[in-house]
């Protein structure tokens, strides 16, 4: 029965039931307003563990695959010298699909959506906006991991920055206004580096031609213009063909790869375009931030995947050093500057910066275990940096500040929220057994392989990790317990319920990857192919 | 050189056209240099009037007397009636200094004619025999009210709302 | 020299620049509207000279420049209007006294 | 063979674990269920253990192999998990669970008062659960992963009272330093992993690697490095010992437990497990036994004028460790053995004298030794218990240090004459600041507040059987009887007795014991002449020759400053790329709002301007052929 | 010769029923008594468009239709063209009727019959080939629009904008004129088909005046679309005018001069110029130039600006950079590339209902606050929320952001640009317009993150509400399902009969 439905469609689309049933609730009914939104992330988390319940992981290519016409723009009729030709068009479509690493991320997306909402019920004001809002967001986001068409994969992942940009700009602290434009400006800059060039690509290797149909198109389909450039005889690579209009040239190729690099970079983010987000992840609000973190700069790794290494395998092979070298920049940097950072919020966002790196570790080590561990770093990161904010969530609404000075002992008043807390942190730096040692462990070891000495230098990171990670930690945790922390309550059902769902995971993952590296080795067995490392 | 501009005053035509574009030029230049608004008007006057001569002399006659009776009537006492109608200070007020913004619109007017000059300099026309008709008021008319039609009509629906808007910003309000 | 094309158009080129000087540097604007003017009837010289010494002479340059002068009549009287109404507004009539509206 | 309990050697781990899960599960508030279930499955592991040991004990004995958990696995690769049975693994297991079990008793007493009893027992429970993990470890991965797990459990029971600064200081350290060791290892596994045929990393593939001459070399030296980093700082060699002695903030059984006898020495048995690798590098044996050599003499001296009582015994187990370090540098089967010999005695005596430490700290509530005194006479148990401790630990003959460590000095002395001298040295320094140590705390006056007593039944009841153990457990390794080294590495021993070893190491310990005896037994002012007089030494070695300062100095405070400068750099110079290249566009913004100053004639100046400078740039371009 | 037969004049029913109901109001005014409310005349007006817009549509996808030398054309670029002016009319009437202080004036029923000729000089630029006939239909339209911007003649702020509108407008014109002056010189025709075979073979000493007078006649339509350099004009223009005016300035004879443009452009300099000097090549390389230019200074000027007008009039300099870029990348070597116009025609369509719309909203907010300051939409979400949200679709559209008629538009033109791989006009296109959601974005922050004084709701009178409906559903709309206009224009418009005059 399932096999008819469009599930990816239900899935995408399930947060409009929300959306609408909010719609017509009065504002004032806050508690109403915040169950249906609560109950209303929950289905499409049900939808997508039904994804990967029916999913086969040893299936080859996309899965639940959905195609329908959006976009059909008609040029036959002025184009005089393409003789023989009936049809010539833009062809964009709705065209969704899951694979081995997509789907992770699109369950990544409604779990901690699902769980972020439940710890908004601390917001203050305007709840109804609020959760439309954060519903939006979500279409957003599940929309970037299952479209499979360029255009449509821009579309939705510009739609992800305007309820962001609200959500930041109405909840957030003080600055929040800043931070909002901010966010919005720099992300604005990556995609619209991202949709230079997958117009680059749609008017290049996105031109094919349908010999049943005797019709020529510019597809936005990614299985077309990923088979168009690994084509020798395709039109992208013919420099001969009506003057070489369609020919991707190694210039333009490597043109193009830069672009997605640094729009994809934006976000990720890499050094040295990182600076955004540190407003972001100080002034949006911490279930907000969750989100953020957790699912939005996946966003970027995926892309980077999706369209950086599986479409230019020679150029991801020919930058692989550079990336690697700017891996452990990110690493390095992100960690050694968490280390004096004296805002607790401040110190997750350059640790997440410090993470990211071990992403393009992975990319740049162009095996399959990088590759693993790349893609694992996205769950697992997803996963702990979401627990890290619903924790300082909880402690900025108990005791109104994150400044490290001002916090301290909260194992006391605390018990339940510093142990979580603990183990986040142990997780964050790659403790065995929880999933961030999973991916570092692939990651490095892929990299060791192919650049050892970069890898070395990056192992460093190991250690400042521990050292930034502790230190947070500590300082809050463990010690006297300072006046702000005194007489608070610790956490309430309602709180802890994602708390224990994120360690069960972040545990599970760890103790057990092989659920989850099966899940990706076809998606990256296909990229494996494309870097043949 | 000198032989060149010989040759050019040899012919009555070219005398003819030396001596009104010197009255147009004088009147332009006289306009640029009066202080008197009054006097920049009347010299403005004499360019439009020295240009229906130049008209006559391109076998225009009747456009001629169409520039006469507009530019050196109509809208030169339109000009002196808006005079009247506004208080003038009557005085072009001096500046005491040239400002960057006068340097740039002499350096851009400068340069704009230089690029002219120099286009124009490049192009040879070769002219072909121009027969103007008989009567060129009268193939004038032909044209203007069997091809040229249509712009004429929007021509009188622009008169007309000149007029009107006209009236309408320089009534006065009755209040 | 064989005809005098040349120098009309030249003198059209003169008479429009001045034109535009006269446009932009004069203060009165009943000046200004004379010089947008001049800048027309330059137009209208290049007209009528290219009717007759055009690669192509014909005498659509003389009704192109017939119109050009209604036109140029036309804008005349509603630049003057305005003006009119802007001197009742303001009490002045010099065109860099205007500048209420900017930035 | 029989191999029923050892097939269920998987269990051993799990008992402590399903102790701690019932402890997280059942909150801090059941502290009977807790303490209660903690000691039983800790005492069930025991049992286990001692029945595998048991079945191994006969002759004909295979190692046993499962790994069939398919932990990692991805396209053709895949990572197994499972657990393997060796007589080292057997001993280790044994160690494990009987210091565990009796560590476990003894905090029943020790932290009665404490609150948060129960999830003291959970750490320690989970603490177990990971070593023994770490013991029956099949690969080099699954190691690792213990071997990260029970560094957090050091950690999380260094931090145990964690609202005392210096507990959060000493935890943070301790994890922070194992972690640097930790990163060698984890380098050492990558590069073997790829250096490895078929890209395996269990033990017994390893074995057969080195033994197929497939690992040798350059890359055999690196990796064997490597891993021995991960042992210097697991077990606080130089230079990564500085965590050890602060570890010591934890509560004492802990440090009986993890810094004494089980955790500790996991660096030596990771040494061990990976022995066939170091064989291959005579660089990585020299760098082992220069490491180990170094570190013995260099804690035992710096033991010699500390005044905490549990950092004095902290300091000796450096110094053991290094020991037992560099016993595995002599690199021979027998030094092998000797190593790993030491390891087992040491558990038993270091463990006895924590726990010994332990019951005087919680008869005084004090630790340093010079506020003790005259204890000998109140605390009769303990004080026995640890005397034999003590003289275990110098190496006094028939006890079980002396067997031990004569078995190492014997091989060096075969082998590596100078480590030697180097390891008599150490001995005599180890004999005497245990007298120190002793004489001070339980002889002469009472200087205590409180009114000392003798420790309750749970605690010196472990006290006692340790001491029986320290006494007894040298008799399996001695020259005439090398039962433990043929059983450890399956080859014949043929340990050679030198009489002049046996008796140099002798009077080492008892002129050590001697010397103390007469500095802090009878003339204790003396000391404080010796200590004004030689001024310099006496402050460098009570500031540790100044390891810690030097670690503020060149990395702490540097990366202190480098994370200042790159703050800096961070929000000048990248956040001011981002301003400038947005300063492109304001700058146009600036210009031209003040180019729309509302005078018509600015606007057509600007105008004529742009089209002057267009037409002439195209102009020029096409028919000038400039620009 | 060519003549007018009282028959043809059927094909200009358009236009002709737009002068008929100018002149029948003209009559009426002097008619009627002073008691009868002149505000009925927008209803005549607006009946009057739609007729005319109603003659419109029964002659699209007819044949083309050339009367006297293609002095007028009814071809499918100009029923689409004028339907979009004839909206934009309709919208403007409405959006005055609704206006409180724009139905006070005395001059109300002028306002009417003016706006009507000016509407008529607009449609007939977008359907002539002649250049004496655009030029006369774009002074009409030009002459009436000065009118309209003054008709608040007792505030001086709208004589002051009349006045400098009528200064550079009229500057332009005599640019426009004397541009259009050479070529007839060097064709000796007024036509534009007639021009263009002759330009096929000039004489090469011709070269540099055939640049000087493209580049004249650029100067001055780019002077009527506000596109920088020759935009200063605009955002003193708007705050001066009435808001209706305004809106109608920056779209109805915004578009009908970017018609006219299109039309002119491609007519008379396709394909001329030879291999060696590709004079057509470099021609559209400054339109090309000229649309860089606007977009840059456009957005760049916005970005502090606080006068919503204001904003909106650089906002409009941004677009008209945008509208300029199918004109400046051409059709490629190969006529690969050939939706030019229907790339224009589709932004055209979402530039009017975006920009409308914001011109609605800003009037709802000052004709409530007295303000036309950013700081006026404080709290809107607040007081009007539906309004909010309509202006924010809006700005999204104006941004390009997903959703939204503007973000298709622009990826339309974008596709184009880069299927003749014209980057570096795209980079600029893009990274201008994220620059520009740093202005579009601070009306949002004002709207949802910032509190009004009042907290009062705000009622929109039904006429602006109509309005803003119609222009929030159809920016949506273009943005979701733009096939539907894709597949009209595909099915309408042809390029080569439909476009070009042969």
């Amino acid at each position: 029965m399932l096999d008819n439905l469009p599930l990816l469609s239900l899935l995408l689309f399930s947060p409009l039931v929300g959306i609408l049933a909010l719609l017509f609730v009065p504002k004032q009914n806050g508690n109403l307003i915040k169950w249906i939104a609560i109950s209303s992330t929950f289905l499409p988390l049900i939808l997508s563990i039904i994804l990967l319940v029916q999913f086969n992981a040893h299936g080859e290519g996309m899965q639940f695959a959905e195609n329908v016409r959006w976009l059909h723009i008609e040029l036959s009729k002025y184009t005089p010298v393409l003789e023989g030709i009936e049809h010539f068009y833009y062809d964009f479509s709705y065209s969704l699909g899951v694979d081995g690493l997509s789907l992770p991320l699109v369950a990544l997306t409604t779990f901690i959506t699902a769980m972020a909402a439940l710890s908004s019920v601390v917001i203050k004001k305007r709840w109804k906006t609020f959760y439309l809002m954060f519903l939006l967001l979500e279409i957003g986001m599940l929309g970037v991991f299952m479209a499979r068409d360029l255009m449509l994969f821009f579309v939705f992942f510009e739609i992800t920055l305007i309820p962001m940009f609200f959500l930041i700009g109405i909840w957030g602290n003080k600055e929040r206004e800043r931070a909002a434009n901010q966010f919005l400006l720099y992300n604005g800059i990556g995609s619209a580096l991202m949709f230079i060039a997958f117009m680059i690509l749609i008017s290049t290797a996105g031109f094919s031609f349908n010999e049943e149909k005797l019709s020529l198109f510019y597809s936005g389909s990614y299985d077309v213009i990923a088979a168009n450039i690994a084509n020798l005889d395709s039109f992208a690579n013919a420099a001969d063909i009506l003057g070489g209009a369609f020919f991707l040239s190694d210039g333009l190729k490597a043109f193009t790869f830069v672009l997605l690099l640094v729009a994809f970079g934006i976000k990720l983010p890499i050094f040295p375009f990182h600076t955004w987000m540190l407003k972001v992840h100080t002034e949006a609000p911490p279930s907000v931030v969750m989100i953020h973190s957790g699912i939005l700069l996946k966003m970027g790794a995926y892309g980077l995947f999706r369209f950086g290494v599986y479409m230019f395998p020679e150029q991801t092979q020919h930058w692989a050093m550079a990336l690697a070298i700017l891996g452990v920049i990110n690493i390095v940097y992100g960690a050694i500057l968490a280390l004096v950072q004296k805002e607790l919020k401040l110190v997750l966002a350059y640790s997440s910066i410090s993470h990211m790196g071990i992403v393009l570790l992975g990319i740049a080590s162009l095996n399959i275990y990088g590759l693993q561990g790349a893609a694992y770093q996205l769950i697992s990161h997803g996963l702990i940096s979401a627990l890290m904010f619903l924790i300082v969530g909880m402690i900025q609404e108990r005791t109104g500040t994150t400044e490290l000075d001002r916090l301290g002992g909260m194992a006391k008043t605390l018990p339940f929220i510093s142990g979580v807390f603990l183990i986040a942190g142990m997780a964050s730096l790659g403790l065995p057994a929880t999933s961030g040692f999973v991916a570092e462990f692939l990651a490095f070891l892929g990299l060791f392989d192919k650049y050892p000495v970069i890898a070395i230098v990056g192992t460093l990171g190991i250690v400042l990790t521990a050292v930034y990670v502790l230190r947070a930690v500590l300082k809050i945790t463990f010690g006297p317990t300072e006046p702000a922390v005194e007489g608070l309550r610790d956490a309430r059902y309602i709180e802890s319920a994602p708390m224990v769902a994120l360690v069960a995971l972040i545990l599970l993952l760890g103790i057990y990857p092989a659920v989850l590296t099966d899940m990706l080795n076809n998606a990256l067995h296909l990229i494996m192919r494309g870097i043949g490392g | 050189m000198i032989s060149n501009l010989v040759t050019f005053f040899s012919n009555g035509e070219s005398v003819m056209f030396f001596l009104l574009a010197l009255a147009t030029i004088t009147g332009v230049v006289l306009m640029n240099s009066l202080t008197k608004i009054i006097h920049m008007v009347v010299a403005l006057a004499l360019t439009f009037i020295s240009l229906g001569g130049l008209f006559i002399m391109l076998q225009a006659e009747f456009v001629a007397m169409v520039q006469v009776l507009v530019y050196g009537g109509a809208i030169t006492i339109l000009m002196i009636f808006g005079i009247m109608m506004t208080k003038h200070d009557s005085e072009e007020p001096q500046e005491e200094k040239t400002t960057p913004q006068q340097y740039a619109l002499l350096g851009g007017s400068v340069v704009l004619f230089g690029i002219l000059f120099y286009a124009i300099q490049k192009a040879e026309f070769m002219p072909a025999a121009f027969n103007p008709g008989q009567d060129n008021t009268k193939e004038i008319g032909l044209q203007m009210y069997n091809l040229h039609v249509i712009p004429f009509e929007i021509i009188s629906l622009l008169l007309t709302v000149a007029f009107i808007g006209a009236i309408v910003l320089a009534k006065k309000e009755e209040e | 020299m064989v005809s005098l094309a040349n120098s009309y158009l030249l003198l059209a080129a003169i008479l429009f620049c001045m034109g535009l000087y006269g446009a932009l540097s004069k203060k009165s604007a009943i000046i200004v509207l004379l010089s947008i003017e001049l800048m027309l009837n330059a137009a209208n010289l290049n007209l009528i000279a290219f009717s007759k010494y055009g690669v192509v002479p014909s005498i659509t340059g003389h009704i192109f420049s017939l119109f050009s002068i209604a036109v140029a009549a036309a804008e005349a009287a509603i630049g003057v209007a305005i003006l009119i109404a802007m001197f009742r507004n303001r009490g002045t009539s010099d065109i860099v006294d205007m500048d209420s509206l900017k930035r | 063979m029989n191999t029923d309990f050892t097939q269920l050697a998987w269990l051993i781990p799990l008992f402590p674990l399903f102790a701690f899960m019932i402890i997280t599960a059942s909150g801090k508030s059941q502290k009977a269920l807790g303490t209660g279930a903690s000691i039983a499955l800790t005492g069930a592991s025991f049992v286990l253990s001692v029945l595998i040991l048991l079945e191994r004990l006969g002759e004909d004995v295979t190692n046993y192999t499962w790994n069939q958990f398919h932990w990692l696995s991805f396209g053709n690769f895949t990572m197994n998990f499972g657990f393997e049975i060796t007589n080292l693994n057997a001993m280790m297991l044994v160690v494990v669970t009987l210091v565990s079990l009796l560590v476990n008793v003894y905090s029943l007493g020790y932290m009665k008062d404490d609150e948060r009893i129960a999830t003291f027992f959970g750490y320690v429970s989970l603490f177990t659960f990971s070593m023994l993990g770490l013991v029956i470890s099949e690969n080099l991965l699954q190691l690792y992963v213990f071997w990260e797990l029970v560094g957090v459990c050091s950690f999380l029971l260094v931090g145990f009272w964690y609202h005392k600064p210096e507990a959060r200081a000493a935890a943070k350290k301790a994890f922070i330093v194992t972690r640097i060791g930790d990163v060698g290892l984890f380098i050492g596994i990558a590069l073997l992993f790829w250096h490895m045929p078929g890209n395996k990393l269990d033990f017994t593939s390893i074995h057969n690697a080195v033994s197929a001459g497939e690992l040798t070399g350059g890359i055999a030296t690196a990796i064997a490095i490597l891993i021995f980093i991960g042992a210097v700082g697991k077990s606080g060699q130089f230079p990564l010992h500085t965590w050890l002695p602060d570890a010591m903030e934890g509560p004492t059984p802990i440090s009986a437990l993890i810094h004494a006898a089980t955790m500790v020495a996991a660096g030596v048995y990771l040494v061990a497990r990976t022995y066939d690798i170091f064989l291959v590098s005579e660089a990585a044996l020299e760098t082992v036994a220069l490491i180990g050599g170094f570190t013995a003499i260099f804690a035992a001296t710096i033991a010699v004028v500390q005044k905490d009582i549990k950092r004095i015994l902290a300091y000796s187990t450096v110094s053991q460790l290094g020991y037992m370090m560099f016993a595995m540098g002599i690199g021979t089967w027998a030094a092998y053995s000797a190593g790993l010999f030491h390891l087992l005695t040491h558990a038993f005596f270091k463990a006895l004298l924590f726990l010994g430490a332990g019951s005087v700290i919680h008869a005084v509530h004090e630790q340093n030794i010079f506020k003790m005194g005259g204890l000998g006479k109140t605390m009769k148990i303990t004080t026995i218990t640890f005397a034999i401790g003590t003289l275990a630990l110098s190496g006094v003959a028939p006890l079980s240090g002396f067997w031990s460590k004569d078995a190492i000095l014997a091989q060096a002395y075969e082998h590596q004459p100078l480590l030697f001298w180097v390891g008599l040295t150490a001995a005599f320094f180890t004999a005497f600041y245990m007298a120190r140590l002793f004489f001070v705390v339980f002889t002469g006056k009472s200087q205590a507040k409180h009114a000392p007593h003798e420790s309750p039944k749970v605690m010196t009841v472990p006290l006692l059987i340790l001491a029986g153990l320290a006494v007894v457990a040298g008799f399996v390794y001695f020259p005439g009887n090398e039962f433990l080294g043929h059983w450890l590495t399956g080859m014949e021993m043929e340990e050679h007795v030198h009489w002049n070893v046996i008796i140099l190491s002798n009077l080492a310990a008892l002129g050590g014991i001697g010397l103390g005896y007469f500095l802090y037994g009878k003339n204790r002012d003396l000391t404080v002449n010796l200590a004004t007089r030689y001024k310099g030494l006496h402050a460098t070695l009570t500031n540790k020759y100044y390891i810690d300062e030097a670690y503020e100095a060149a990395v702490v405070k540097p990366l202190g400053g480098l994370g200042g400068v790159l703050q800096v750099f961070d929000r000048v110079v990248v956040e001011g790329a981002v301003k400038l290249s947005v300063g492109v566009m304001t700058g146009i913004n600036r210009i031209g709002v003040h180019l729309q100053n509302g005078q018509t004639q600015t606007y057509g100046v600007i105008s004529i301007v742009g089209i002057v400078v267009i037409l002439l740039w195209f102009v020029g371009r096409r028919f000038l052929n400039v620009g | 010769m060519d003549r007018l037969h009282v028959a043809d004049l059927a094909y200009m029913a358009p236009e002709l029923t737009l002068v008929i109901a100018a002149i029948v109001m003209a009559l009426l005014d002097l008619v009627l008594p002073r008691t009868f409310a002149r505000n009925r005349f927008g209803l005549l007006s607006l009946l009057a468009v739609v007729v005319s817009g109603m003659f419109v549509v029964a002659a699209l996808d007819n044949p083309t239709v050339s009367l006297l030398g293609h002095s007028y054309r009814v071809d499918d670029f100009a029923n689409i063209v004028k339907l979009l002016l004839l909206g934009g009319t309709a919208l403007t009437l409405l959006l005055s009727y609704g206006s409180k202080r724009e139905q006070t004036n005395p001059h109300l029923s002028e306002y009417y019959y003016l706006l009507l000729p000016a509407t008529v000089g607009a449609m007939i630029m977008a359907s002539s080939g002649d250049l004496i006939t655009l030029f006369v239909g774009l002074e009409l339209l030009s002459i009436s629009s000065y009118v309209l911007v003054g008709i608040r003649k007792t505030s001086h702020q709208s004589s002051e904008a009349a006045f400098k509108y009528v200064v550079l407008g009229g500057i332009a014109s005599a640019f426009i004129l004397y541009g259009m002056s050479f070529l007839y010189g060097l064709t000796g025709t007024t036509n534009v088909s007639e021009i263009n075979t002759a330009l096929q073979g000039f004489d090469p000493s011709f070269g540099p005046l055939l640049y000087v007078s493209f580049f004249l006649m650029l100067a001055g339509f780019a002077f009527k679309i506000a596109a920088a350099p020759f935009h200063a004009w605009a955002p003193d223009v708007y705050q001066g005018a009435p808001t209706s005016v305004a809106a109608y300035l920056a779209v109805v004879s915004k578009t009908a001069a970017f018609a006219m443009m299109f039309r002119l452009i491609y007519n008379l300099y396709y394909n001329v110029g030879t291999t060696e000097a590709p004079i057509s090549q470099d021609l559209f390389l400054m339109v090309s130039i000229i649309a860089a230019v606007a977009m840059v200074v456009g957005n760049a000027l916005a970005l502090k600006q606080r006068n919503m007008k204001r904003l909106l009039a650089y906002s409009g300099v941004a677009n008209a950079g945008y509208l300029l870029v199918p004109l400046g990348v051409t059709f490629g070597d190969n006529f690969l590339h050939v939706s030019n116009v229907n790339e224009w025609m589709f932004y055209a369509l979402a530039y009017l209902f975006m920009t409308f719309g914001a011109f609605t909203v800003l009037q709802v907010v000052a004709r409530v606050n007295g303000s036309e300051e950013m700081s006026a939409f404080a709290g809107l979400y607040y007081r009007a929320p539906w309004t909010a949200v309509a202006m924010t679709v809006f700005i999204l559209s104006l941004a390009g952001l997903p959703i939204s008629a503007g973000f298709i538009g622009k990826m339309y033109i974008l596709l184009g640009a880069l299927s003749l791989k014209v980057i570096w006009l795209a980079i600029i296109m893009i990274v201008t317009s994220v620059a520009s959601f740093y202005y579009y974005f601070s009306v949002v922050r004002q709207m949802f993150m910032r509190m009004a004084d009042e907290e009062s709701s705000i009622d929109v009178p039904v006429s602006l509400a109509i309005i803003i409906w119609i222009c929030a559903v159809g920016t949506l709309a273009l943005g979701l399902f733009p096939n539907v206009v894709f597949d009209f224009l595909d099915s309408i418009f042809d390029i080569t009969k439909d476009f070009f005059i042969i």
